[in-house]
């Protein structure tokens, strides 16, 4: 059983990680900020999630457990929440999206500290 | 496999560091302080279970609070000030 | 690996510290400053300062942007150009390298034979478990040992209230008619306010685990109090000032402020009475630590009511007078 | 050179944050930007206090069973608390900047040298 354990927690931080990541590279490298907000709304959530659900098997106590349970719960809470409400600003304020560009730009980066 | 988590969420911190910093627009600095506030929280969990402490759990907890208010918060000010006075940068 | 991390989080720290030096537009700086709570958090959580780790999360990537925020709806948002100063820049080149110049003679990091291991913190660590009773050293040595010290503190943070009071309390014209356009710029968020709502209860009870469990784990008045308060700045962001002021009576909060100092001040006299020295608990039950227990109990407990009321004032005033400001 | 570089590193970053802060200090003009430089400042201080307080090895400062290398924990006191007066100043700091914003208009320090009327 402790095997089983062990490789399921290996599974799921593995792919927490790498989502985190494409995530990640996806908020630096897409060239608006909707497409960012994106990369980063459809990764974040599932990241964080798959990552601490990877580390509960870890859990030396019960008490350790029931706190990343809490953190868990907190962070399916929040995280889409103030996503929702970053892209609804966004949307107030009248920041528009890049539209018409069928191909992304080699480096969106280039546009210098503001 | 937690010390290649580690490396992995200190990779993605330092890019979304590098998305606050080179903006341009400000909800792109949110967004990345966000993301970078939801990774910090991982960071301290996941360091509490490779250095063995539990107690890093409360503070990713606290982390997960304030993380939530601050950015509510950024939001607020920022809206308050009307949209009138946040277009574009000088 | 504990080396890697540390070296990466400092290395952050100074990009963004370079970044801040950088950036005109305060927003941006104020948010980057976010960040630099949070880096300078988790790299006290790695060099295990999980308590002081625990204040700076709350403090500096909480309350400190939130208050810069609201200062700088007042003020305004961009700074105006300026050149570099080159004789700044030399002045700080010449400290700088000084002080490099300096570090180089410090014990290297994490040595454990260094000076500043060598004389008081031997006695807490070896001690504090018999004398104080309770696990957490860093609890034992604020409230007990050295909660002469941190009454002074609680002082300084308490004067600091008042002092921003008697700077922005007195309003010219009426609060109460001001335009609160919090109410208004956050009606259209129903999604936020909902989980808002559901948020503010467990923080407020998480703050309370913190007060009462800071003898076990990390935690104490400082943090509780900083915490709690933020869950109400959180409702009086969302529901405006003048919703807040409503729920809760700011002529109680300010009475409290000063209740928590006073709590303190009455502990160290009552341990006066019972023939110990000021602040020593000893005498208040039959065994030493049993004493220690209550006396720390009490203390504690006037610290968290103290800062948590004060980062309320704060708040509140601050936030009135962008209402007023408003209205002009 | 390496094992120089480990030992030290930490007091080189917060020297380096301690003189960010301080040219922000001293040349910049905005009073916020100022305020943020302070607390730069201050936070560097602090970060410079737990390294001298951190041991390899040690363990945080809460007492278990079995353990007998704990970090310092005396630092951590003196930061703990001056993190929490740090903010209490600040508030201070911002409360005047608002004033003096509200007496001239502005918040440049040039600009309040040039008006220069007594309020």
């Amino acid at each position: 059983m402790m095997w089983f354990l062990d490789i399921a927690s290996a599974l799921f931080l593995g792919i927490g990680s790498l989502l985190m990541l494409t995530g990640a590279v996806g908020v630096l490298r897409f060239p608006d900020f909707y497409t960012r907000m994106h990369a980063a709304g459809v990764t974040e959530t599932l990241a964080a999630a798959l990552i601490l659900v990877g580390l509960m098997p870890q859990a030396a106590s019960g008490l350790m457990f029931s706190k990343l349970f809490l953190i868990l719960l907190l962070i399916l809470l929040t995280s889409p929440t103030s996503g929702h409400a970053l892209a609804k600003a966004a949307i107030h304020s009248r920041l528009k999206p890049q539209l018409g560009q069928t191909t992304v730009e080699p480096l969106a980066t280039d546009t210098g500290v503001s | 496999m937690i010390i290649a988590t580690v490396i992995a969420l200190m990779v993605v911190m330092l890019l979304a560091l590098a998305r606050a910093l080179i903006g341009p627009s400000i909800f792109d600095r949110i967004l990345a302080v966000n993301l970078f506030g939801t990774k910090t929280v991982l960071l301290i969990a996941v360091l509490g279970f490779l250095f063995e402490q539990p107690d890093f759990m409360d503070i990713a907890l606290v982390y997960a609070l304030i993380n939530f208010i601050s950015v509510i918060g950024v939001l607020h000010y920022f809206e308050y000030n009307g949209p009138e006075r946040n277009q574009g940068s000088p | 690996m504990e080396l890697f991390i540390d070296m990466m989080l400092l290395s952050m720290l100074a990009v963004t510290a370079l970044a801040i030096a950088y950036l005109k537009d305060l927003f941006a700086v104020v948010m980057l400053a976010g960040i630099y709570g949070l880096l300078s958090a988790s790299l006290f959580a790695t060099m295990d300062a999980v308590d002081v780790a625990f204040t700076e999360a709350a403090v500096g990537a909480g309350i400190f942007p939130l208050l810069m925020l609201v200062a700088l709806s007042i003020t305004g948002r961009y700074e105006r150009s300026r050149r570099v100063s080159w004789v700044a820049l030399a002045l700080v080149s010449i400290v700088g390298i000084l002080l490099i110049i300096g570090t180089v003679d410090m014990p290297p990091f994490g040595s454990p034979d260094a000076p500043a291991h060598t004389h008081v913190a031997p006695r807490y660590i070896e001690q504090s478990g018999e004398e104080i009773g309770i696990p957490n050293i860093v609890t034992s040595v604020l409230a007990s040992y050295r909660a002469f010290d941190t009454f002074g503190e609680v002082a300084v943070v308490f004067v600091a209230g008042v002092s921003v009071l008697a700077l922005l309390g007195m309003a010219p014209g009426d609060s109460r008619h001001g335009t609160d356009r919090s109410l208004n710029s956050m009606r259209q968020h129903k999604v936020l306010r909902v989980v808002s709502k559901i948020l503010i209860p467990p923080i407020m009870l998480f703050a309370l685990y913190v007060q009462f469990h800071g003898e076990y784990g990390p935690g104490g008045g400082f943090q509780a109090g900083v915490i709690f308060a933020a869950a109400i700045i959180l409702y009086s962001i969302l529901f405006g000032v003048g919703a807040t002021k409503k729920a809760i009576n700011q002529g109680l909060v300010r009475f409290l402020a000063a209740f928590g100092l006073l709590l303190y001040g009455i502990t160290g006299v009552l341990s006066l009475l019972t023939g110990e020295n000021y602040l020593g608990y000893n005498g208040f039950a039959e065994t030493a630590t049993n004493a220690q227990h209550i006396g720390i109990l009490v203390i504690e407990l006037g610290v968290g009511i103290t800062v948590a009321a004060i980062m309320i004032v704060i708040f509140v005033t601050f936030s009135d007078r962008l209402n007023i400001q408003e209205k002009r | 050179m390496t094992a120089l570089v480990g030992d030290l590193y930490n007091y080189w970053i917060s020297m380096v944050l301690m003189m960010i802060g301080f040219y922000i200090i001293i040349a910049q003009g905005n009073l916020l930007k100022k305020i943020i430089g302070l607390n730069l400042f201050q936070t560097s201080v602090f970060i410079f206090y737990i390294s001298t307080g951190m041991v390899e090895g040690g363990a945080t400062p809460i007492l278990t069973e079995g353990t007998v290398l704990y970090s310092n924990p005396l630092p951590h006191v003196l930061i703990l608390t001056a993190i929490v007066v740090g903010i209490s100043t600040t508030a201070v700091a911002l409360a005047l900047a608002i004033r003096i914003r509200e007496a001239y208009g502005t918040v440049e320090e040039r600009e309040i040298q040039e008006k220069n009327y007594p309020c």
